[in-house]
């Protein structure tokens, strides 16, 4: 990708996850230039990594597949990953960032034929599976990945392996010595669509993240049950491999906590109601969910799902912050605490406990411009001259279908200020 | 010219003759190796203790924690409060972290002071001994005059309340905190790391008036230690230690158990490991005898 | 494009050369597939292999191009030739990557291999580059209707990215529910405070904005056309009436407060119970002083009851949440704390539902001295000047009763929709409904409904796709919602709305196939007026002319060629889909005899999930049986039963068909493609009687995009099935 | 009914909750609570309070000024302090807890016989004499509350651990006459007088 084509005519779009390729497809499909930045090596974000999505159990990546189709099909947007925003300056119709590119050490050559990863023994955790299965150093991300190009991970540079990479590839396409550089552009409007991240569940030390192999977070869930995850898509406990039949869903892991989190996330009580779902599928009538919950959001539509789950008899609810957890000789968790509704003593047992994990904005590990407004949580508000906006999960804790929302309303606000600065130049 | 300098808080129970003598005993010989001079503050008086709360009320305790840090400051300028224990500790640093950050609970508390023609400055840290030895000195610092490690010995590091919550040790995490272990292995000595005990109640607040319900706490501590394969139980406060230590025969008598597990300081520990001699590290203040640390004293 | 010339380029790279003898397929695409032009490269779409192509295209004169390399779905970068016709065979995902290693397989390997350049061959021959819709619309104006705060945001937006708006208000005043307000709950830092709601300063600027034009007491009478080119007329309370002309449509008809006096159990009627509207309006009365109940006394005690008449189970209310009552009862509460601390104001509630910075705004209530009650209401009367609330309180677990002097219902939204199209024509309640669009549309006036009588979208990754282009519901007429979400909402369908403008005026397709430019093309002289297309049509783009003949619209057009699957004389097709180019695929496969014991099993794949999955088993080397022919279809809704039958008449064994979930929680990008499709099948089986064939050797499956591993296992099931009921009877007679 | 108890019910009428924040140590944040019961499943006495602090904060909210105030349950608090670093909403929850004691101890409508009240109020008084405990006295004083007899038992009972503390040199016998003391005494009872007077004052506990 040139540099040059940019302009102050073009949108920049900060993260290529749903909500910002969602914007930069809608900006592109009205005719606007784009240029899509993402720091992974893949386009997808955190949806890519989920198995299903709540009300409808349908699969991400069926979204992801028909927004890669509009993104080749079309010519007017560019996307650079591995790219991060290092520096924004200048105004509102009239921006230069500055982007570091990091090396992928794979060039356009690369056809995906997959010989470099066969050729390499060097391992890591998978960042696509949050670290619960092993990929290789050259790898590709996942299988809806875009660009579909193998990446070798920097480690892996300097290696014997690396070499091993470089010449089982027939097609050139291994490039060792890729250096990171740094680039500039002119954008006229951006679009922060930088996402979220799962909160630190080390940090919530009564239920023992760090110290209990079966408490999991709801996004490393996700990963269980997805087929193309660890496990091949069954529900087994870390620990043992054991199927986990009798799960607990902790409500408020790190949000609505002045501790942790002070806002509540929004999407946790969907998601762990979805989740229980996958267990039923998982086991039938054999198994156990229990929700510990503080207030259930299942918002406007949502309740119909929420009443869905409350027929199922596999599915249980209490009214109650788990007060802590501690592990017994077998792996198992006791979970003690306190019904609130009518106050009813427990100390229960579960085969594997599931925070449902709440969200901090991605962007609360990046440096943002100083004219960025942020709430107190970190979430993006946008820029004081208002030709920024923040998008999707970035702005708030969101599911999918406001996320998506939020970055098409953006996608608008960013055109109105290219189409200004246009109007500017012409008069 | 000692090398650290503090305004020395005891605190009722260590003083001499009191339940926690050998606390004391064994802090004075741990500060000997490290060239630590406590000056105790004078005329110091009872933090109040948390159960004084029912007769005591909020601004007498406040106040009369305040004379303490009046003192401090008039007779020791410059000096940290160090208090060895728990409860002083908490007592004294709630007080002045509510003094801190309330002007007028502060007004009102002078206005107290003014009656016995003291002031408070709000000038005084208010620490615990164990905040001393691992931010003013350090685990390097406090293995380097190790004489005799404590090789072999396995320690459970019970923590317990006060020391650890609400304010407990900077960077230690209130359900898991590591420093008891660390300062055993900087002795020498085995953590039982896998102890799950570490910072439960032992109900000491309440030993004297609910003796049946905070015995199951004990037993709890004490059994869990057993399990775990600990020879000894650590704490740096000294109502786990007279509660967890005293109790022991008592739950025996009730319960059939055949408990009989050492209960020490880490300021006991690191006296012996220091080469001090039994009777510098209060080993023989004991209700039940820490044979294997004697063993190592007398070496 | 004049006459065509065609060329085919086979590329032998990622192992395609190593597994598959190359040189026989280059005499299969000359002497079968009767490429003009064929050409190996062992690296096609390195910058070589392209410009190879490129060169081709200029200096020969290639019109149409075959890649037979890896899927249509991979490399579209380097395999992108906007000039020419192109097909693609999936010689890597789809054959080297899922046939079993080894020696033995080579044959069938290879028979696959060249059974897909062949079909490529043949869908060529039959495809055109699609030249565009000549019926363009080039209407740009906006049409919003409804002038509450999404309407108002909507039309503003849109005019300020530069498009003429016309914004229709059935009342007096723009407004709507936001303009009945006192204050609103906050939606930027600090989350502490009720804001204002500035309804009045947008409305001003609606009203000042050249690029808006306003239409007061208005309703629309009637809406024709499709984006690009619709006709409105408007008809006025005074009688008058108006035409105009729009290219898209916005329907901000918000929502009305769920009717109080449905809930007498809870006071609904009695005096001094109101619902959230009626306390907004006594707020306004006291402007900043002590509220004060419609009796004048002043309210000293103040119960709000959450969720009245919502999240019902009985079915006799609304059986949803409305989302915004929590916060809106909040920052009612907050109305008597900032006037008088010292009025008891007490929210009782079973979930508070205040998501995101909302736990700021109920934090602060708190501070404030709300007090938050989970209990559940079970009766509000009138006990003298007073009402009395009886309740559980859920966490002390016992029955309470409370006296205050004023209760206020959080009842719910309830879509303002208009006509609910799928109710039967003499469905009393349909007559009841007046309609809001008053669409001439073929399938009815008013924006098809899902559940509760909510006009949303069904898809999560795209809440705009309407079943109807180029129109968008936006704001609690299409889900509950508070006054933010609204907002943002109204933004994003203003961007949609200029996007199907500006579709419709080059012809082009919009979501999900966006840029496509291909259209349904009719042969009317072999039409037989069957109306198939007409009713099937996931997207009411076909209405009928007088003479019942069916009138394609083609910006409504989705072009997932439903109406060509429906059809059963075959007169719809695309230029570049077709029954042809799928029907020649089918006749190019090389059906081996009855007693080769190589059995031929037909896959129509749906293009959005199932052939996705089917490359994504490629990707993880699953292996399937090499007996298996897949062709890629729009929707299995434009699957035209011709094929399947032509396909067992010509010796197929079996067919098989995978396309999207549909029901309830369908996943069909186009509706009801899948459905309808598996409606077709059902009647297939009398054909397979009347052929003499067992009615397993036509099979419909749901599949999802991540079912890699299934589509495999399915494959060989069904091939394993065709083994156990034996070869087709009807080889060598097609 | 005492004249603090009848005099506050006359002040609120039934407004506990502003009686509580403005008499209670640290009531100010009883209104804060948002019900997830972190705070009665992290009670080491949990199972022994009969409403847990989650559960009295509900009460005072509903008005509940009787039950709450004679209730037994925040007696059973050990100021282990899991609740307070627990709760979600950071409300010193130990301190409302010792607060509500002892405003419901002042009130004179706590339970006669509550065990921790009498100890509560001996430790108090005994450290309030001498500016420093005496753990000699304050035992004894504490095995004898119920009379002579029972106190011989009881002692007789812990005699081993006496004695034993005795030899370990821990328990001083000595004690008995006297021990350990400020030297200024006065000054230190006229810091807690003065202080007394001030948060009667303010807190309209003046009688």
């Amino acid at each position: 990708m040139k540099a040059s084509i940019a302009t102050n005519q073009t949108i920049l779009v900060v993260g290529g996850g749903i909500g910002g390729m969602t914007a930069a497809l809608e900006a592109a499909e009205c005719g606007k230039q784009v240029i899509l930045v993402e720091k992974n090596p893949t386009l997808g974000g955190r949806t890519a990594l989920l198995y299903r999505y709540f009300p409808k159990m349908c699969h991400p990546t069926c979204g992801l597949e028909i927004n890669l189709r509009r993104l080749k099909g079309n010519r007017r947007l560019r996307v650079l990953t591995q790219a991060e925003v290092t520096e924004v300056s200048g105004r509102n119709g009239d921006y230069t960032v500055k982007l570091k590119l990091s090396p992928r050490y794979v060039n356009e050559n690369c056809t995906a034929c997959g010989e470099c990863a066969l050729a390499v023994s060097g391992q890591m955790p998978n960042p696509y599976d949050y670290g619960l299965s092993q990929i290789k150093l050259a790898y590709l991300p996942h299988a809806m990945a875009y660009p579909q190009r193998y990446v070798l991970d920097p480690a892996i540079i300097g290696t014997a392996d690396a070499e091993k990479a470089n010449s089982a590839c027939k097609y050139g396409a291994i490039d060792l010595a890729m250096k990171e550089e740094t680039i500039e552009l002119k954008v006229g409007s951006v679009i922060w669509a930088t996402g979220w991240k799962p909160y630190d569940a080390a940090k919530i030390q009564p239920y023992g993240y760090d110290r209990f192999a079966n408490v999991i977070t709801s996004v490393e869930f996700e990963r269980l049950a997805d087929p193309h995850g660890p496990t091949g898509g069954k529900l087994l406990r870390p620990s043992d491999g054991a199927p986990a039949k009798n799960i607990a869903f902790i409500q408020c892991a790190g949000s609505r906590d002045e501790n942790h989190l002070r806002h509540c996330s929004r999407i946790c009580c969907m998601a762990s109601l979805k989740q229980t779902q996958y267990v039923r599928e998982a086991y039938g009538d054999d198994c156990k969910s229990t929700i510990y919950y503080i207030d259930i959001r299942a918002i406007d539509r949502f309740e119909d799902f929420y009443r869905k789950v409350q027929q199922d008899p596999t599915v249980g609810f209490v009214k109650s912050k788990v007060a802590r957890i501690a592990q017994n000789e077998n792996g198992s968790l006791i979970l003690h605490g306190v019904d609130t509704e009518g106050y009813h003593r427990y100390a229960t047992e579960h085969d594997l406990v599931v925070l449902a994990i709440g969200m901090e904005p991605e962007a609360n590990g990046i440096k943002l411009p100083d004219d960025i407004v942020v709430d107190s949580s970190g979430f993006i508000e946008g820029s004081k001259d208002g030709g920024q906006f923040g998008a999707g999960a970035a702005a708030s804790p969101t599911d999918v279908n406001r996320s998506v929302q939020s970055a098409t309303a953006a996608a608008l606000r960013a055109i109105q200020v290219v189409h200004k600065t246009a109007a500017v130049e012409v008069a | 010219m000692a090398k650290k300098e503090y305004a020395f808080y005891p605190g009722c129970s260590s003083q001499l003759k009191a339940s926690a003598s050998n606390y004391l005993t064994s802090v004075n010989s741990m500060c000997k190796t490290l060239d630590v001079k406590l000056t105790e503050i004078p005329d110091w008086n009872c933090c109040g203790a948390s159960i004084g709360y029912a007769e005591g009320g909020e601004l007498p305790r406040i106040a009369i924690n305040a004379r303490n840090f009046a003192l401090a400051e008039t007779h020791l300028p410059g000096q940290d409060i160090v208090a060895t224990c728990a409860a002083c500790w908490l007592g004294a640093r709630e007080s002045k972290d509510r003094l801190d950050e309330n002007s007028v609970l502060m007004k009102e508390t002078n206005e107290a002071l003014a009656a016995a023609g003291l002031h408070y400055k709000a000038e005084v840290k208010v620490r615990h001994m164990v905040e001393v030895l691992i931010e003013d000195f350090g685990y390097d610092e406090l293995k380097k005059p190790v004489k005799k490690p404590l090789e072999g010995v396995k320690f459970a590091g019970y923590v317990g309340c006060q020391t650890n919550r609400p304010f407990g040790i900077a960077g230690e995490s209130f359900e898991n905190p590591k420093y008891l272990d660390k300062m055993v292995e900087t002795l020498g000595g085995e953590p039982v790391e896998s102890y799950d005990q570490k910072v439960t109640c032992c109900g000491g607040a309440l030993a004297f008036s609910e003796p049946d319900k905070s015995q199951k706490q004990i037993r709890d501590i004490v059994e869990s230690a057993y399990d775990h394969g600990a020879e000894m139980i650590v704490t740096p406060c000294p109502l786990c230690q007279a509660n967890v230590e005293v109790y022991q025969s008592e739950i025996n008598k009730k319960q059939g158990t055949k408990f009989n597990m050492p209960v020490l300081y880490y300021s006991q520990l690191m006296s012996v490991a220091y080469g001090g001699s039994m009777k510098d590290a209060g080993l023989d203040g004991q209700l039940i005898r820490a044979t294997r640390l004697e063993e190592i004293a007398k070496k | 494009m004049s006459e065509m010339k065609t060329a085919a380029y086979i590329c032998a790279g990622c192992g395609i050369g190593d597994k598959l003898d190359v040189a026989q397929m280059e005499k299969v695409a000359q002497k079968e597939g009767k490429m003009a032009l064929v050409r190996r490269h062992d690296f096609l779409c390195s910058p070589e292999g392209v410009a190879l192509i490129k060169g081709d295209i200029e200096n020969e004169g290639v019109s149409h191009v075959v890649i037979a390399a890896c899927s249509r779905r991979a490399k579209t970068e380097a395999f992108d030739f906007p000039t020419v016709a192109m097909s693609r065979a999936n010689l890597r995902e789809g054959v080297i990557w899922i046939v079993a290693e080894g020696a033995e397989h080579d044959e069938v390997r290879q028979e696959m291999a060249e059974d897909y350049l062949r079909m490529g061959c043949a869908e060529l021959k039959k495809m055109k580059l699609p030249a565009g819709n000549p019926n363009k619309a080039d209407n740009k104006t906006i049409l919003v209707v409804g002038g509450g705060m999404a309407g108002m945001t909507a039309a503003l937006e849109a005019a300020e990215t530069g498009y003429q708006v016309v914004l229709v208000e059935k009342t007096g005043e723009l407004g709507g529910w936001a303009a009945k307000l006192w204050k609103r709950v906050p939606f930027r830092q600090p989350y502490r405070e009720a804001q204002e709601t500035g309804v009045a300063e947008l409305a001003a600027r609606v009203g000042a904005h050249p690029n808006i034009k306003i239409h007061l007491n208005s309703v629309i009478a009637s809406t024709s056309g499709a984006p690009g080119r619709f006709n409105v007329e408007l008809a006025q309370e005074s009688g008058a009436t108006t035409t105009l002309t729009a290219g898209a449509i916005i329907q901000a008809t918000g929502a009305s407060n769920y009717d109080i006096a449905r809930l007498p159990e809870l006071g609904g009627g009695l005096a001094n119970v109101v619902d959230q509207a009626g306390l907004e309006a006594l707020a306004k009365a006291a402007n900043g002083q002590p509220i004060k109940r419609a009796d004048g006394r002043e309210v000293k005690s103040v119960v709000f009851v959450q969720c009245a008449g919502q999240r019902d189970e009985g079915g006799a209310h609304l059986s949803y949440c409305s989302g915004h009552c929590c916060a809106t009862s909040i920052k009612q509460a907050m109305y008597f704390k900032d006037a008088n601390p010292a009025v008891d104001t007490v929210v009782m509630y079973t979930d508070l539902r205040v998501p995101g910075m909302g736990e700021d705004f109920y934090r602060s209530a708190q501070e404030k001295g709300v007090i938050f009650t989970k209990g559940r209401a079970s009766g509000v009367t009138a006990a003298g000047d007073v009402c009395k609330v009886n309740f559980r309180d859920l966490i002390l677990d016992e029955e309470v009763s409370l006296d205050a002097d004023l209760v206020v219902l959080a009842t719910g939204q309830v879509p303002n929709s208009g006509v609910n199209i799928d109710l039967a024509d003499d469905d009393p309640a349909k007559a009841q409904q007046v309609s809001i669009l008053n669409l001439n549309y073929r399938q009815g006036k008013d924006l098809p409904q899902l559940t509760h009588g909510l006009t949303d979208s069904h898809f999560i990754c795209f809440p705009y796709e309407t079943r109807r282009t180029g129109i968008y519901a936006a704001g609690p007429v299409r889900r509950p919602m508070d006054l933010l979400q609204a907002t943002e909402d109204a933004t994003g369908a203003a961007l949609k709305a200029i996007q199907a403008v500006e579709n419709a005026n080059i012809g082009r397709a919009a979501h999900p196939r966006v840029g496509d430019l291909s259209y349904p093309m009719v042969r009317l002289e072999g039409c037989t007026q069957c109306k198939r297309c007409t009713v099937e049509c996931p997207f009411g783009a076909i209405d009928e002319d007088e003479r019942r003949f069916p009138v394609f619209n083609e910006s409504r057009c989705r072009r997932c060629g439903t109406c060509m699957g429906a059809c059963p004389v075959r007169v719809i097709s695309f230029e570049n889909y077709s029954v042809d180019t799928v029907g020649n695929q089918i006749k190019a496969v090389d059906i081996p005899d009855e007693f080769s014991e190589k059995p031929r099993i037909l896959l129509l794949a749906c293009e959005n999930d199932a052939y996705p999955a089917l490359d994504m088993a490629g990707l993880a080397h699953h292996t399937y049986s090499a007996f298996v022919r897949a062709i890629p279809v729009r929707c299995l809704g434009s699957v035209n039963t011709i094929w399947i039958t032509d396909a067992l008449n010509s010796g197929y064994d079996g067919v098989m068909m995978m396309g999207c979930k549909h029901g309830e929680n369908y996943q069909c990008h186009f509706v009801k493609g899948s459905e309808l499709a598996t409606y077709r099948m059902s009647k297939i089986d009398d054909t397979l009687k009347q052929l003499g064939l067992e009615v397993e050797r036509v099979a419909s499956y749901e599949v999802a995009i991540t079912d890699n591993a299934r589509v495999a296992a399915l494959i060989n099931d069904y091939a394993a099935k065709i083994v156990e009921i034996g070869m087709s009877p009807m080889k060598g007679f097609g | 009914m005492s004249a603090h108890n009848s005099q506050a019910v006359e002040r609120y009428r039934n407004d506990f909750l502003r009686e509580v924040e403005e008499r209670v140590e640290e009531g100010q944040w009883v209104k804060m609570c948002m019900q997830c019961g972190v705070c009665a499943g992290s009670c080491p006495f949990g199972p022994h309070w009969q409403h847990s602090p989650q559960k009295l904060f509900m009460m005072i909210r509903a008005g509940k000024r009787q039950e709450v105030l004679s209730s037994d349950s925040m007696w059973m608090c050990t100021s282990c302090y899991n609740c307070v670093v627990r709760c979600p909403r950071q409300l010193p929850i130990t301190h409302i807890m010792h607060g509500l004691a002892s405003y419901a101890h002042r009130l004179g409508l706590a339970p006669k016989s509550q065990p921790t009240r009498e100890f509560a109020t001996m430790f108090w008084n005994n450290l309030a004499k001498k500016g420093r405990v005496n753990e000699l006295k304050l035992t004894l004083a504490l095995y004898f509350k119920d009379g002579l007899v029972s106190g011989i038992k009881t002692a007789l009972g812990m005699q081993s651990i006496g004695l034993g503390m005795v030899k370990a040199k821990r328990l001083n016998p000595m004690e008995i006459l006297g021990g350990h003391g400020l030297k200024d005494l006065k000054g230190f009872h006229a810091i807690i007088a003065k202080a007394r007077e001030i948060e009667d004052k303010k807190k309209g506990l003046v009688s």
